[in-house]
């Protein structure tokens, strides 16, 4: 069971190594680590450190996307949260306060995304495509269109502290990692998302609520993205309204159909579509310290991830298990397939 | 003379680690109609999609007229001359009835698709087969058997040498089966080769000419119906001797004390007319009608997954409200859908996770089922249900159609309802399962459960109902009880003879 | 009526009704003029959302042709600053952006893979593709490409109906004679019903999903040429998320994005909802930068909310 | 004159800067009592040729416009023209084949900026031996293009100034900071940079923390000079963490009004090109008090 499990998250686990393996040939340090400051220092910790905003977003955006939906408006909620917060602090409200409102303004944003999808039964890409619009609208008009810097050692601490030698904005995501998991997994959450996002139809005659589970998706999602927009504020200690997540949504969408959430609804893997949040940030700060010149970007991220289609892709998948087959055969041993039918 | 039309020779498959196909054979000749006959999970299925090229073949040859033939998919089968219709109805919903009958093929003026022409001769193929159906109309608002029927249209209209139907009657009623037959035996007659999967051991012999038997997919043996008898199949197919006579007429039982479940002048607007009904615990109801009667118009109304606009509900003599299936459940109700692949099944689940899903919904999210109990569960009913399935991991879609069926009744038996309301729930079951489900009906009934169910088979309804329900063009007509639960009569009532004498 | 039609049909009962309303508050908007604009301006928009509605209808979906249209457009610039005659050009970027339509389709179908991801790598390999011509705005200055900019005809009341206006209504007439009178269209909505089932039926799987892609490119690579018209100029960024634009404005027209329902004249009617409420914000002229954000979405919020609810109910009374 | 009706297509409000414009914009037609109808085209060119467009439907007296890219106005701006409804560019240039088409343009030359950034550079270090990154503007866009170009030119020919690095960081401070990182970690831990040159304030402000989580100190072990000149900037000069800016004003409508009107009252054709001042501030200018003046512009 372990082991088939771990079987399963080979592609992706492969492409993150191949990833990997390209930046270390461009820029030989990439997997030098040091201590500096209290926490771990390198390439690699950049990697986790600026992943986690993506994260954050994919774990909520898995569950979405696991019951046939999709969250387009996660960028303009990062940025509403990111202004709130920063909003509030340089008004002089307590910090508790503010991070507590920042947070319930994404729950707000998901229960409205929830009730556009699951009550009025609006297409989830159109429905979210409204806040994705308004809410960016929203963050600006909290902040009057420009960056609202603040100064408070609580949220400095959140963008850039560490603890247990790793960047806070890591540690946050990787809480909320497991305590979403934990949630989906220990409860029975997970099993109704999935038959929500399978079969709606079957599963609401099985007795699953419905509404209430499309809802509690678009609502973890909406609390992700509020913390990713307090990371993303904090990293510069200040709200960017214009900016803050700007098409995260898509390097999130694109982190969870790595990790092998079909986008079509049903089984889902938050670890999985944290590695691809992974592989895509590997893939950013690769770029980066390889000095190729900044043409070359786009072009570059391309073709890295046609290579991890075809290294992911089914039909890959069949070719290598012919090349085996074919040399099982070559040396003589039985092929699995032949073997089997003779136990049945 | 009839030759050797199609040959499958040493034909093998294998899905990850379990062989389903294991260098099975079958001859088909021209102008006969050949079963393919077998328990659930026996095979069937797979070898016609090998045969159509829909899997690809691990070993074994196809010969078509001497020649091998290699059909990489279901249209090249097609291109040859070989139309099938596949187990689940697989045509698109979403498409009208003419586009899907003429899918691929669509007459063209001028390189455009004709729709007049289509349209026209969509209606001509209707109404041979007595089906009054709009052409333009979109096929996923029709029933299932409407759907049904038309799939066969289609593949008889493109088959030129060849004719597959994997259990095709499934979801059609004595009427639509015997118009079936005679167009199969028309085709026959033109001198094609048809093969015909089915449970119902009263159409192979009614209409084939020679059968084989799979078991575990093993080729068995191949027959002559006009030479063999029906035990003698039964055998073959279960490699035992079936233990019980399967139409054995259960003694009446006077269903007795407070009802259940009842419903006062339940209704809804443009589906059923208001009705009353009663079920004592203990009681079997049987619902009869043709198709498009109501019949699941009413399961659904009773269930709540359609809102009822008139009268009320009583369970226990108390009112509840039946605001959807979660209220439903909640009083103790448990439904098995008609359409398996789009209301049953979830497909992509496990057969674990698809057999607690119902008891897991009505649990609440916050009070999740411990692994080991799911397993518990799910082994159970595997056992009880005789459910084939290597694992009780396996994603549910991949189990053959039979089983898909049984899981989904162990869904609703794993909650203990107190009321149970079962639509079709033997189509596509084999012979032994369904003496099985029969008799967990009956087993059921003695333990004091309440059951409404709904079926085509008017000989497996008259087993286990102490009454029935005859429905017409939407209304209930009423009961018949006693000595008038037969399928005669019941035949009579649908057709509107007697009505006013069982009518009270 | 046949119910199928009945969305659309509330779709351009809904534009009908919010014109209605906006031209009694702003009497300027019933010119033709303002007609013409709205016809002229979306038109590239337009032209890539026939090629999306296809797309949607098959149940994919294509995140490239944004870039598509800006490589298409810096691709003119660049060759014809170089002294390259335009129509030759012309062609062989079309036949470039067909060709990439199809590899991306190809790798749909054969790698098994989420259009989602193959288009978006093609969204970057196509902007990337720009800034390796040109990272520099591009004008185009040929005198064989102000003829075709030149033809227009001029309506009573100051409109023009532009050339690139006349290029997306023919697109979208061919777009619907494609998709309800040929075979390909009926494999598309077929693919988008079921695709397992398409495939049982006979349906060429593999030829109409590389099909599909590449006439969505193909489009963005005429919608490209008709932006190069529209704006004398190649840019590299140039109609960057025009693709969720188009995506909207098919979804709006009434598209299901599940893929099988829909109509290709449902999307002429989701790209003037669209023009229709940018031209109202512009009449307006009072809005922030943020309001105006907002106010797109809530004037977004109402139509869906609306159409949705006048399908319900009236398709409840045609049930009868 | 009096309630004179004119449009402004604004880019967008992509940053600071720009809010600041359109601020500072609607201030200035307030004083003059000016009906100003403001259309935001979110960043796209399509939406500002809808907008004039439609400005010209309406009738407006006067259009300003913001253009967010040099080229493809000819046919619209040809459309105002034959509705004679003068065009005034704002802030950026336009590449045309006909000048006729606007009345004047007010804006910086981006290319100067670039260099003035460049010489203050040049004349810090002397003859010392210097490593510049650079963090370049949004890939394609006209600043970015134009900042770099006079930064180049005016580091040509002094050999000991180097580009070592250059990224884009999209004129964002989230970007800005995360290039810098990279450039630290790919040079040497940040001992091989002497200086980093941003096309905007936004991404120095970026910088200059990525350089202090780093535990370097900007401003001195890494020198910061960037353009733009906004509140946050002299913020970080009064702490001596940036050195210098190059200031691009947001008030472009006030002498876009001026020409303007002078020129609906008698005609006065204005120059073709009015152009705003670079200043150079560097920490000797008070950055305190220059914020303070800074604040009611709509930063
Ligand atoms: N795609 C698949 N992957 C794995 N196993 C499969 C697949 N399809 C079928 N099987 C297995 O192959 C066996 C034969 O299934 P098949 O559908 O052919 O049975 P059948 O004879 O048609 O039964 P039924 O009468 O219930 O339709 C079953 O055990 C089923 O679980
Ligand atoms: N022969 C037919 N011709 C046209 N329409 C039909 C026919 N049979 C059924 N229908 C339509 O199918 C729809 C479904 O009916 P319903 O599900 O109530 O049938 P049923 O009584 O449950 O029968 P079954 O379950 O056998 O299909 C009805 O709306 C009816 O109009
Ligand atoms: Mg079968
Ligand atoms: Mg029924």
């Amino acid at each position: 069971m372990r082991l088939s499990r771990l079987r399963s998250a080979l592609p992706q686990l492969l492409a993150l190594a191949l990833v990997l393996g390209v930046n270390a040939i461009l820029f030989p340090s990439f997997f030098d680590l040091s201590f500096r400051n209290d926490r771990l220092y390198g390439p690699l910790i950049d990697v986790l450190n600026r992943g986690a905003p993506v994260m954050l977003l994919a774990i909520g955006m898995t569950l979405v996307i696991a019951t046939k939906g999709v969250d387009l408006s996660v960028g303009a909620t990062m940025a509403i949260s990111g202004a709130v917060a920063a909003t509030l602090t340089v008004a002089g409200v307590p910090i508790p306060l503010v991070i507590l409102a920042a947070l319930g303004v994404g729950l707000l944003c998901g229960l409205w995304n929830g009730i556009l999808v699951a009550v009025l039964d609006i297409q989830p890409i159109i429905a979210t495509l409204i806040l994705m619009v308004a809410g960016r609208g929203i963050a600006q008009l909290v902040t009057s269109g420009f960056i609202v810097t603040f100064n408070d050692p609580v949220l400095f601490f959140i963008g850039s502290g560490s603890l247990l030698g790793l960047p806070m904005p890591v540690v946050i995501a990787l809480a909320m990692a497991v305590l979403v998991v934990l949630l989906v997994r220990r409860t029975a959450l997970g099993l109704l998302i999935e038959a929500t996002g399978i079969n709606r139809r079957a599963a609401a005659l099985a007795g699953v609520d419905a509404k209430a589970v499309l809802i509690a998706a678009y609502m973890t999602s909406g609390l992700c993205a509020a913390v990713a927009g307090l990371i993303a504020a904090a990293d510069i200690r200040g709200a960017d309204a214009n900016n803050a997540g700007l098409w995260l949504e898509l390097d999130a969408i694109l982190a969870v159909v790595i990790g092998g959430t079909s986008l079509m609804g049903g089984r889902f893997s938050i670890p999985l579509a944290l590695v691809g949040a992974l592989i895509i940030q590997a893939m950013n700060t690769g770029i980066l310290l390889s000095g190729f010149p900044p043409e070359m970007n786009l072009i570059l991220k391309a073709v890295l991830i046609a290579l991890i289609l075809v290294l992911q892709s089914p039909a890959m998948g069949r070719l290598t298990a012919l090349l085996a087959a074919g040399r099982a055969r070559e040396t003589g041993t039985a092929a699995p397939a032949a073997a089997g039918s003779r136990k049945v | 003379m009839p030759h050797d039309l199609l040959a499958l020779r040493e034909l093998t498959k294998t899905f990850a680690g379990m062989t389903a196909l294991d260098g099975v054979d079958l001859t088909l000749r021209a102008g006969e109609i050949h079963a393919l006959l077998g328990e659930n999970g026996a095979g069937k299925s797979t070898l016609i999609k090998t045969l159509t090229g829909v899997y690809r073949r691990d070993g074994g040859r196809i010969l078509l007229d001497g020649a091998e033939i290699h059909p990489a998919d279901s249209r090249q089968a097609q291109a040859l001359g070989i139309g099938t219709v596949y187990q689940e109805v697989n045509l698109l919903p979403n498409l009208s009835v003419a586009e899907n009958l003429f899918l691929g093929r669509q007459p063209t003026r001028f390189g455009l698709t004709d729709g007049r022409a289509m349209r026209r001769r969509t209606a001509e193929l209707l109404r041979a087969y007595g089906l009054a159906v709009d052409p333009a109309a979109a096929l996923g608002q029709l029933s299932v058997a409407v759907q049904q029927l038309v799939a066969i249209i289609r593949a008889v209209d493109v088959s030129g040498k060849v004719l597959i139907l994997d259990e095709p009657t499934a979801s059609l009623d004595a009427a639509e089966v015997e118009m079936l037959f005679a167009a199969m035996r028309t085709l026959r007659d033109r001198g094609l080769a048809i093969v015909f999967v089915t449970h119902f051991l009263d159409q192979v012999f009614a209409v084939c000419d020679r059968a084989t038997v799979l078991r575990n997919g093993r080729l068995v043996g191949e027959r002559v119906i006009a030479e063999t008898s029906r035990m003698d199949i039964v055998t073959m197919m279960l490699g035992r001797e079936l233990g019980e006579a399967v139409h054995e007429r259960a003694p009446a039982r006077a269903a007795a004390g407070e009802p259940r479940v009842a419903f006062r002048r339940f209704g809804r607007r443009r589906s059923v007319e208001p009705f009353d009904l009663e079920i004592r615990p203990g009681e079997a109801v049987g619902v009869a009608g043709l198709l498009g009667s109501g019949r699941t118009e009413t399961a659904r109304l009773v269930f709540g997954a359609d809102r009822a606009d008139t009268g009320e509900a009583f369970v226990d003599g108390k009112p509840v409200r039946l605001a959807n299936p979660r209220a439903a459940i909640r009083a103790g109700f448990g439904y098995c859908p008609e359409e398996r692949k789009v209301e049953g099944i979830v497909g992509d689940l496990s057969v674990r996770e698809n057999i607690v899903l119902a008891l897991q919904a009505r649990r609440g999210w916050a009070r999740p089922l411990r692994m080991r109990e799911q397993v518990r569960i799910a082994d159970r009913f595997v056992e009880a249900l005789d459910i084939r399935t290597t694992d009780i991991e396996k994603p549910i879609r991949l189990l053959s159609g039979g089983n898909q069926q049984k899981a989904i009744l162990a869904r609703w038996l794993a909650t203990e309802p107190r009321f149970l309301i079962l639509d079709e729930p033997t189509r596509g079951i084999d012979v032994g399962a369904h003496a099985e489900i029969v008799r967990l009906i009956e087993r059921l009934c003695e333990d004091g459960m309440a059951m409404l169910v709904i079926s085509s088979e008017l000989d497996e309804i008259t087993t286990y109902a102490g009454r029935v329900r005859v429905l017409r063009d939407r209304r209930h007509l009423g009961d018949l009880t006693g000595e008038d639960v037969s399928p005669g009569a019941i035949m009579r009532t649908i057709a509107g003879a007697g009505v006013e004498g069982t009518h009270r | 009526m046949n119910a199928r039609f009945l969305p659309l049909l509330v779709t351009i009962a809904v534009f009908a009704v919010a014109f209605a309303l906006s031209a009694v508050q702003f009497p300027a908007m019933l010119s033709t003029r303002v007609v013409a604009n709205l016809l002229t301006d979306n038109a590239f928009l337009g032209i890539v959302a026939v090629g999306m509605t296809f797309v949607i209808l098959s149940g994919g979906i294509d995140l490239s042709v944004g870039s598509v249209i800006a490589f298409t457009g810096v691709f003119l610039a660049v060759t014809i600053r170089d002294g390259q005659h335009p129509y030759p050009m012309i062609l062989a970027i079309l036949v470039i952006a067909a060709l990439f339509g199809a590899l991306m389709g190809a790798m749909i179908h054969y790698l098994e893979t989420p259009p989602f991801i193959v288009t978006l790598a093609g969204m970057f390999l196509a902007r990337g593709g720009c800034y390796l011509l040109t990272t520099e705005s591009v004008p185009i200055d040929h005198p064989a490409f102000d003829a075709l900019k030149g033809i227009f005809w001029r309506i009573p009341g100051g409109g023009r109906l532009t050339f690139v206006a006349m290029v997306m209504l023919a697109v979208f007439a061919l777009g619907m004679l494609v998709a309800h009178k040929t075979r390909f269209g009926t494999y598309v909505y077929a693919l988008g019903g079921d695709r397992t089932s398409a495939e049982l039926m006979g349906v060429p799987v593999a030829r109409v999903t590389i099909g599909i892609y590449a006439l969505s490119s193909l489009l963005a690579g005429v919608a490209g040429v008709v932006f190069a018209l529209y704006t004398s100029s190649g840019y590299s960024l140039a109609t960057v998320g025009v693709e969720l634009d188009a995506i909207a404005a098919v979804v709006i027209g009434g598209t299901l994005l599940t893929g099988g329902v829909g109509f290709v004249a449902g999307t002429f009617v989701g790209i003037l909802i669209s023009g229709l409420i940018q031209t109202y914000i512009v009449f307006d002229g009072t809005l922030s930068s943020w309001w105006t954000k907002i106010a797109i979405g809530i004037l977004l919020f109402a139509f869906i909310t609306l159409q949705r609810g006048l399908t319900k109910r009236t398709g409840l009374a045609a049930a009868t | 004159q009096d309630g004179m009706v004119v449009g402004f297509s604004q880019v967008g409000s992509e940053s600071g800067w720009r809010a600041a414009e359109t601020a500072v914009t609607r201030q200035e037609a307030e004083k003059r009592g000016i009906d100003l109808k403001f259309a935001d085209a979110q960043q796209k060119q399509e939406n500002q040729i809808k907008a004039i467009r439609s400005f010209v439907a309406q009738g407006v007296d006067a259009i300003l416009l913001a253009p967010v890219v040099a080229t493809g106005w000819d046919d619209v701006l040809e459309e105002a023209k034959e509705a004679e409804i003068p065009v005034i560019l704002l802030d950026r240039n336009i590449e045309t084949s006909d000048d006729d088409l606007y009345l004047t343009a007010v804006t910086s030359d981006q290319v100067h900026e670039g260099k003035v950034a460049g010489d203050y550079l040049v004349g810090q270090v002397g003859s010392k031996p210097c490593n510049v990154v650079e963090l370049q503007g949004t890939t394609g866009s006209s600043p970015a293009i134009a900042r770099k170009k006079g930064f180049e030119e005016a580091i040509a020919g002094h050999d000991n100034v180097k580009l070592t690095r250059s990224q884009t960081g999209d004129f964002t401070r989230t970007k800005g900071k995360e290039v810098m990182e990279s450039f630290i970690k790919a040079e040497n831990g940040g001992k091989d940079i002497c200086a980093v040159y941003a096309h905007n304030d936004d991404m120095a402000v970026g910088a200059i923390q990525a350089i202090k989580e780093a535990g370097l100190k900007p401003g001195s072990d890494i020198m910061v000079v960037s353009i733009d000149a906004v509140p946050d900037i002299f913020a970080a000069m009064a702490a001596g963490e940036a050195n210098a800016t190059v200031e691009l004003t947001p008030n472009m409508a006030g002498p876009a009004f001026d020409a303007l009107e002078a020129y609906k009252k008698d005609g006065t054709e204005p120059k073709k090109w009015i152009q705003t001042e670079s200043k150079l501030y560097t920490q000797a200018d008070d950055p305190k008090a220059v914020m303070e003046s800074k604040k009611g512009l709509g930063y």
